[in-house]
């Protein structure tokens, strides 16, 4: 009965989105130009970054991503508060699964591996696809791996803190710097270089590189806090 | 003018990331840095409230790009008012919370004391920021501070309550999304005044539906009526001081973005007739439901619910003293409402299942508290010459003036249950025996400056309502004054073509 | 012909997004369990991003990446801003499922059942 | 071609959908969701979305599903017992 | 000036409980300062027509005295006074008494700035703190407080909102708060309007004044509060009612077309008001409870003159109210006196105080007989005008029930006489000793106050004439007599003083054969001592003749009183709360349903949102 009520309710809502949405293709918005084209211009002509996203991500809507790196930093820590408990087992993890030698030599194989490619990812987060959030989540994936794989393997709480904590403070310290240099916060202030070349786009890939550091950092926190969460 | 709009969010997220380092250098940094940092976005918004008030409106862009293009944090009278209000109650929550989290452990204690601080942050950015999307994270940011807050104590009943509350915050968030995706899909733009100035051109029926999410949404926030399943269990599972910061600063933030919303973004015909009815709604369920409580917390949760739906109903009357009206009652109730959760649950520290019953006969023990409580209750229900009186009388003039006297009628019964759920507990306070296992617990010095700050701020606003009103009253103009507001934001930088 | 393909696509998208939606609300409301609960609201959160991606697909797009000799593809861009918002969403949409999963392990703890109609101790 | 893939992997991803909600055991669901992802992560990167396709494979494919499998294995592995069942634990040995 | 009279009332109920902390006797001191000193000043410095203006958050406010406020005055300060000094005496060695003071101070203080209001909103400032500093002495003593206490703020908080909404709607068709505005632009309102302001008013101040379907909560809180404070809350405070309701029936209800059925309808009520109440107090053992409902038909009396409005039963209404703050007060000084000396105030109980506390029992006679209406004193004027005026004005059925009820009244007088003073002596109340010389010489002097008015009405008339003269009626200075038989023309006191004589002769006559008797030798029997028949009744029975007093009459009269309106207010409360009990099920604590709401509330938002938002 009460799935009948839901898949009804669900119908009609599902019939209003359709509706929003669907016709959108065949009228169009009614404002051809939005924000994006001033995106895309600017980004080429006074940012000299190639990837857009990033130049969005990282200075348009670089408030936003501050908030985001916000967000992340307290579900890590809220994980923390709520899975807390007086006497924690602090070195015991909860293996999912014992794993074969060929995944521990695999896994070893393919960490360092892993964590360059992230690290490339959010180097070159102005240029190509990637940037810190992507490189910083695949770093992640690359230490859960090696959580997985070795029952052994720890990181130190501390040294993930740290980072996370710099990362975090040099991302509000170059919001500041902006403020004090160009007059509002997260501005650029840097010289934004040619295109396409590494140096460039002034302080974006030097931000991005901090969310991304903030991202593997905070990441790889949440699955360690969670991995070593036991079972009662 | 002390600071700039930015600094009430950037210097709480340094703060954030800083604290986790300044808590392995000293302990008690971890309690005092919070404390600093709400210190200072009360001075700041503060002086920045006056310098609005003589100067106008504060744009401030974000990352070097003008209005519609960047993210800007518009500081108008009405923000200025809610941001300053937010920040001094989150202040008073930090000074009675500040050894009332003594003996708990330190790292749950540094958790308090970040997620504290964020929530304030992020509620001052929910009133303060101009743009749809930045408003959404802010208010994820508020929210999972919420949730870590809600969850706090562990052993009790909280992880249930935070769980209601993450699973109607995600609903609330998704229907945000899709309301934002709408309005992305029609309008290319997320800033809050280009979408205001361009509005009209949106086909009427995206647009409303895009209100609709956006009601969705913010609602959950702003607990109004089926919305609201949340919120009694939050209130009544968090930790004392954490109530008072929900019912003064969350909820006040999520009201602001739903006025913000229906006067400003949308040019919706029938939307206050909508705010009218779920405040109506909301009201007289929730203030029926607290009549029959047992739990003190909970009772004073669905009482706070209810008035806010009072406060929808102010709002949705429409005009220029409605929203007046509202205003100084969200002021009444973000100052009156606190001090009665902090009381109550100083009131209550000691027993077990937290019923109104254990609070029998504790005037005596803790006199002081008791007064305060007694006081915070005679203003709520809106008896002179306490604050409450003061806004309940513009809600009912406001709706008199438009000739709305049923609603009038309905808001006076309503207030006759109210009288009765609260003088029961006063009654109890003060004229039954008290339980004889119960051992009172005298609250420490900060607990009574922050309250006895709250007490004095009713008596004063009670006594001379007026030191308030050259605030309400700007404030109330900014919002009903949309043209100026897009004028405001998109000054710097000319508009987007069509 | 063109065009109608692209109409095709676009409607195929849709579909399967808000589809994706109304799935995983379904679970969200009707599961008892409080993971399938979560899964659902996960899934929900898939379908809004795919949804949001949608909304800036243009036809024939190209990602909005600048590569030397091609800086004129402007008008070929698909929109960035809803990519940029993705990203956002998808982390804080991480986040939450994070916390709502420490949630169900304290739940389970407190209360040794993850069914939703057992865990009601605050009512009324 | 392009169209045929795009509805391929949408009318996957639906079913996957569908079959992570009516499967009773957690885990098969939660890994049809890490699937649910993966064909997200594809969409997107068929939309002309690289950035986001990335994020999504790395969050939504391992991390989210990672989390969920601890969560199982914290508590209990199928839908319907609520007790708890050494199920997953035996499965996984 | 006037703001100095409010600065030192609020300062010194302030003082007065914080002083409280150091000693006593300060204590004692600072609170009769902080009533006589205001009083003082009010009476030396403020003129009537002197007025204070200032605005608050946009809305004008103004605070003056006219005559009709100065008339109450005299019944609100000098009961508060007296009842002040009567206070510290008796409520010695109560706990909390800083709280009761303080109270009590701003009790005084809240009744004055009603009289001072000139507008409507401070006029219900006022009223607010009058009716919450009122409830906290109802809950003082820690009896049934949440029956009795919740019932009076309950009751108390519908008028006062009633009152705030029609003073809101005013607002909304005035643009102003003030009351002469109201009176002068209340014709040109519509007549819905007209109709709904006086009837939300006259519901508001009906409360107060204890009116038919709105009285139920008098006996309890008049018999719960201390009696030191009961003499002001039935003898001042009931009045602060019948004083809106003057301002309503005069300057507002003439207006109204086809308003004299709402005077018909109020005087009615009044007149039921009157004749329950004293039935009720037929049927109490309590003294309490009987002064209670006494009280409350005594207001009906009131009530009935307001209501009728020709001048000659507003004259003989506010003579009346002026009476009723007298004995009443004086009463229930007794009743608190004695309770104070014996511990009980229950007939049944306490028999035979008449040697032991002749004082008291002096001041009870007069105020008795005041109240009962026999000449010569006040009560007796006051009734006389009121059948005068109801018969002049044709209105024969209520002067019946009137006459019934004031016949049925001397039941009770003659109850409350005999069964605190006269009878048997009982041994129990043997030690029993005169009240304090500081309780005993208020109530005298209320006592005698009642007797001077009795026998020199004119001195109150005068006030009371300036008050109506002010309220429109014609002057009527000097010229009584044309309005009752009971003045003749040498204007005011001729007619009463030959019966004066004849009642001061018989007066000496018993006193004298009441002393000689006393010399006699008397046998003084208990109640245990029964000689007519031979059962021997066992030691726990009460066989005061108190019981079952008038159970004859009682009897013929119980159909009336089986209708209890409490009962249906009970039921209407214990209705509301299931049905809450029932609405907030809603809130069904499992979180999926919360989220199921959530979708239907955005789907019936999506289905009807054409018609919702108007498209």
């Amino acid at each position: 009965m009460k799935k009948l009520i839901v898949i009804l309710l669900l119908a009609v809502t599902g019939y209003f989105l359709v509706d929003s949405f669907m016709d959108l293709g065949r009228t169009g918005p009614v404002v051809e130009t939005g924000v994006k084209d001033f995106y895309l211009d600017k980004t080429v002509s006074e940012l000299k970054v190639a990837n857009t996203i990033t130049s969005i991500v990282v200075n348009f809507r670089g408030f936003d991503t501050l908030g985001e790196v916000t967000v992340l930093f307290l579900a890590a820590t809220a994980l923390g508060g709520i899975l807390y408990k007086r006497r924690h087992h602090v070195g015991e993890r909860s293996v999912l699964f014992p794993s074969s030698p060929i995944v521990r030599a695999g896994s070893k194989l393919l960490f360092p591996a892993i964590v360059l490619l992230g690290v490339y990812v959010f180097i070159h987060g102005h240029l190509s696809p990637g940037g810190g959030f992507q490189g910083g989540t695949i770093i992640a994936t690359g230490f859960l791996l090696m959580l997985l794989a070795y029952d052994n393997f720890s990181v130190s709480h501390n040294v993930l803190s740290f980072i996370e904590s710099f990362a975090g403070i040099f991302f509000v310290l170059f919001g500041f710097a902006g403020m004090w240099a160009g007059g509002t916060f997260l501005e650029n202030f840097l010289p934004v270089g040619t295109m396409n070349n590494l140096f460039s786009g002034g302080i974006i890939p030097i931000v991005y590189i901090l969310v991304g550091f903030k991202v593997a950092a905070e990441l790889t926190g949440l699955i360690y806090t969670v991995l070593h969460e036991k079972e009662s | 003018m002390v600071g700039s709009p930015v600094l009430l969010i950037a210097i709480p997220l340094l703060a954030a990331f800083m604290i986790p380092l300044l808590g392995m250098i000293w302990k008690e940094l971890v309690r005092i840095i919070p404390g600093l940092v709400l210190a200072f976005m009360m001075i700041s918004s503060a002086s920045m409230l006056m310098y609005v008030t003589n100067n106008g409106t504060i744009i401030q862009t974000l990352a070097g790009w003008e209005a519609p293009w960047g993210i800007n944090l518009v500081f108008s009278p009405l923000t200025a008012f809610l941001a300053t209000l937010m920040t001094f109650m989150g202040f008073i929550v930090w000074l009675y919370s500040y050894r009332f989290k003594r003996n708990v452990d330190f790292e749950p204690a540094k958790k308090y004391f970040i997620f504290l601080m964020m929530l304030v942050a992020g509620a001052v950015g929910i009133v303060i920021t101009g743009d749809i999307f930045n408003q959404f994270v802010f208010i994820e940011i508020t929210g999972i501070s919420a949730y870590a807050l809600t969850a706090f104590y562990t052993g009790r009943n909280s992880a249930e309550a935070s769980f209601k509350y993450l699973l109607m915050g995600a609903l609330s968030s998704s229907a945000l999304l899709i309301a934002i995706a709408i309005i992305y899909s029609q309008l290319g733009t997320l800033n809050m005044a280009d979408i205001a100035s361009k509005i009209h051109l949106m086909p009427a029926g995206y647009k409303v539906t895009a209100l609709i999410f956006f009601m969705m949404g913010i609602g959950i926030e702003a607990e109004i009526f089926p919305l609201n399943g949340w919120a009694p269990d939050a209130y009544t599972e968090a930790p004392g001081p954490i109530g008072a910061a929900f019912a003064g600063i969350v909820v006040k933030a999520g009201v602001y973005a739903m006025v913000r919303m229906v006067f400003t973004l949308f040019d919706v015909s029938g939307a206050m007739d909508i705010l009218l009815t779920i405040g109506l709604i909301t009201l007289i369920v929730a203030e029926t439901a607290a009549i029959r409580q047992e739990k003190l917390k909970r009772m004073l949760a669905y009482s706070s619910i209810g008035q806010m739906g009072l406060v929808f109903v102010a709002f949705g009357i429409g005009t220029l003293e409605g929203v007046y009206a509202a205003l100084f009652l969200m002021l009444n109730h973000a100052i009156i409402k606190p001090l009665l959760f902090l009381s109550g649950s100083q009131l209550v520290f000691n027993s077990k299942e937290k019923l109104i019953k254990e609070v029998n006969g504790l005037g005596k023990y803790m006199p002081f508290t008791a007064v305060l409580f007694a006081l915070g209750s005679f203003a709520i229900v809106g008896l002179p010459p306490f604050a409450g009186f003061w806004s309940k009388l513009s809600v009912l003039t406001a709706a008199a003036n438009e000739g709305m006297l049923l609603i009038i009628a309905l808001i006076l019964i309503v207030s006759v249950i109210e009288i009765v759920y609260y003088f029961r507990v006063v009654n109890r306070i003060y004229f039954f025996d008290k339980a004889e296992d119960l051992i009172p617990q005298k609250p420490r010095v900060n607990a009574v400056i922050a309250m006895s700050v709250l007490g004095a701020i009713i008596l004063i606003i009670g006594f001379n309502p007026d030191v308030v009103s050259t605030v309400l009253h700007n404030a109330s103009a900014d919002l009903m004054d949309t043209p100026q507001y897009i004028k405001n934001v998109l000054s710097a930088g000319q508009s987007l073509t069509n | 012909m063109e065009n109608q393909m692209f109409e095709i696509l676009r409607y195929g998208i849709y579909g399967g997004s808000i589809s994706l939606i109304l799935i995983g609300l379904y679970a969200a409301l009707t599961k008892r369990s409080l993971i399938k609960i979560v899964i659902g609201l996960s899934i929900v959160d898939g379908g809004i991003h795919l949804l949001l991606i949608a909304i800036g697909y243009v036809k024939n797009g190209t990602a909005p990446i600048f590569s030397p000799g091609f800086e004129n593809a402007v008008d070929r861009m698909v929109d960035p801003v809803p990519q940029a918002l993705v990203l956002t969403a998808i982390v804080i949409g991480f986040a939450v499922t994070a916390v709502a999963l420490s949630l169900v392990i304290r739940l389970y703890r407190h209360h040794h059942t993850l069914e939703i109609d057992e865990i009601k101790n605050l009512k009324w | 071609m392009f169209i045929i893939l795009v509805f391929f992997l949408i009318i996957l991803m639906v079913g996957a959908a569908i079959y992570a909600i009516v499967q009773k055991d957690l885990l098969y669901a939660v890994i049809a969701t890490g699937v649910i992802s993966l064909i997200l992560s594809a969409l997107f990167l068929l939309l002309q979305a690289p950035d986001v396709a990335l994020t999504e494979a790395a969050i939504g494919v391992a991390l989210t599903t990672i989390i969920f499998i601890i969560t199982i294995r914290n508590t209990v592995r199928h839908e319907d017992d609520f007790k708890d069942r050494d199920d997953l634990k035996s499965a996984v040995k | 000036m006037i703001y100095l009279i409010f600065v030192i009332f609020l300062g010194g109920a302030a003082l007065t409980w914080l002083s409280g902390k150091i000693h006593p006797i300060l204590r004692d001191v600072v609170f009769l300062a902080s009533l006589i000193v205001p009083s003082v000043l009010f009476y030396m410095n403020v003129e009537v027509g002197q007025t204070v203006s200032f605005s608050l958050i946009g809305y004008k406010l103004s605070w003056g005295i006219n005559y009709l406020g100065y008339l109450f005055s005299y019944i609100v300060v000098g009961l508060g006074v007296l009842a002040g000094f009567y206070a510290i005496p008796a409520m010695k060695g109560k706990k909390n008494l800083g709280f009761f003071y303080s109270n009590f101070v701003l009790s005084i203080m809240s009744m004055l700035g009603i009289l001072f209001s000139r507008d409507l909103i401070s006029f219900f400032i006022f009223w607010e703190i009058m009716t919450w500093s009122s409830y906290l002495m109802v809950v003082f003593q820690g009896k049934d407080v949440q029956k009795v206490g919740i019932k009076y703020f309950v009751f108390s908080a519908i008028g006062a909102y009633a009152m705030l909404m029609a003073i809101v709607i005013i607002y909304s068709l005035n643009q102003s708060m003030m009351i002469s505005d109201l009176v002068s632009s209340f014709a040109s309102f519509d007549p819905t309007m007209q109709w709904l302001i006086p009837i939300l008013l006259l519901v508001g101040f009906g409360v107060k004044s204890a009116m038919m379907p709105l009285h139920v909560w008098a006996s309890g809180s008049y018999s719960h509060a201390p009696m030191a404070y009961t003499s002001i809350f039935s003898g001042a405070l009931s009045k602060m009612g019948i004083y809106g309701m003057v301002i309503v029936m005069v300057s507002l209800v003439p207006i109204i077309p086809e308003g004299f059925w709402l005077r018909e309808t109020i005087a009615w009520l009044g007149a039921i008001t009157a004749v329950g109440g004293t039935l009720w107090a037929v049927a109490q053992d309590d003294a309490k409870k009987l002064l209670a409902y006494s009280s409350v038909a005594q207001l009906g009396y009131i009530i009935v003159g307001v209501a009728v409005g020709t001048p000659l039963a507003m004259l003989a209404a506010l003579f009346m109210a002026v009476m009723h703050g007298l004995f009443k007060g004086a009463l229930f000084m007794v009743t608190g006196a004695v309770e104070r000396q014996t511990g009980t105030s229950n007939f049944t109980e306490v028999t035979g105080l008449i040697r032991k506390m002749p004082w008291t029992f002096l001041a009870a006679l007069m105020s008795i007989i005041a109240l009962a209406g026999i000449p010569p004193l006040g009560g007796f004027v006051g009734k006389w005008m009121l059948y005068e005026s109801l018969i002049g004005s044709s209105h024969y059925i209520l002067v019946i029930v009137i006459f019934f009820s004031s016949t049925a009244a001397f039941l009770y007088c003659y109850k409350f006489l005999f069964g605190f003073f006269l009878g048997q002596e009982e041994k129990e109340w043997a030690h029993v000793k005169e009240a304090p010389a500081m309780m005993v010489v208020p109530m005298l002097l209320l006592a005698f106050g009642t007797f001077v008015l009795g026998a020199f009405p004119g001195l109150i008339l005068d006030p009371i004439n300036a008050g109506m003269q002010e309220m429109g009626f014609a002057s009527t200075q000097g010229k009584y007599w044309e309005m009752s038989m009971l003045f003749n023309e040498w204007g005011d006191q001729i007619m009463l003083q030959p019966i004066l004589y004849a009642i001061i002769a018989v007066f000496a006559f018993f006193a004298i054969f009441l002393t000689i008797k006393g010399f006699k030798k008397t046998r003084y029997v208990t109640t245990k001592d029964i000689s007519s028949s031979g059962e021997v009744p066992l030691e726990h029975e009460n066989l005061t003749f108190s019981v079952n007093f008038f159970q004859p009459f009682l009897r013929t009269v119980e159909p009336l009183m089986k209708r209890q309106i409490d009962k249906y207010y009970n039921e209407f409360g214990r209705g509301m709360e299931a049905l809450f009990d029932f609405t907030r099920r809603v809130y069904t604590g499992n979180g999926q349903t919360y989220a199921l709401y959530a979708v239907i509330f955005i789907v019936i938002l999506l289905m009807f949102k054409n018609t919702l938002f108007g498209l």
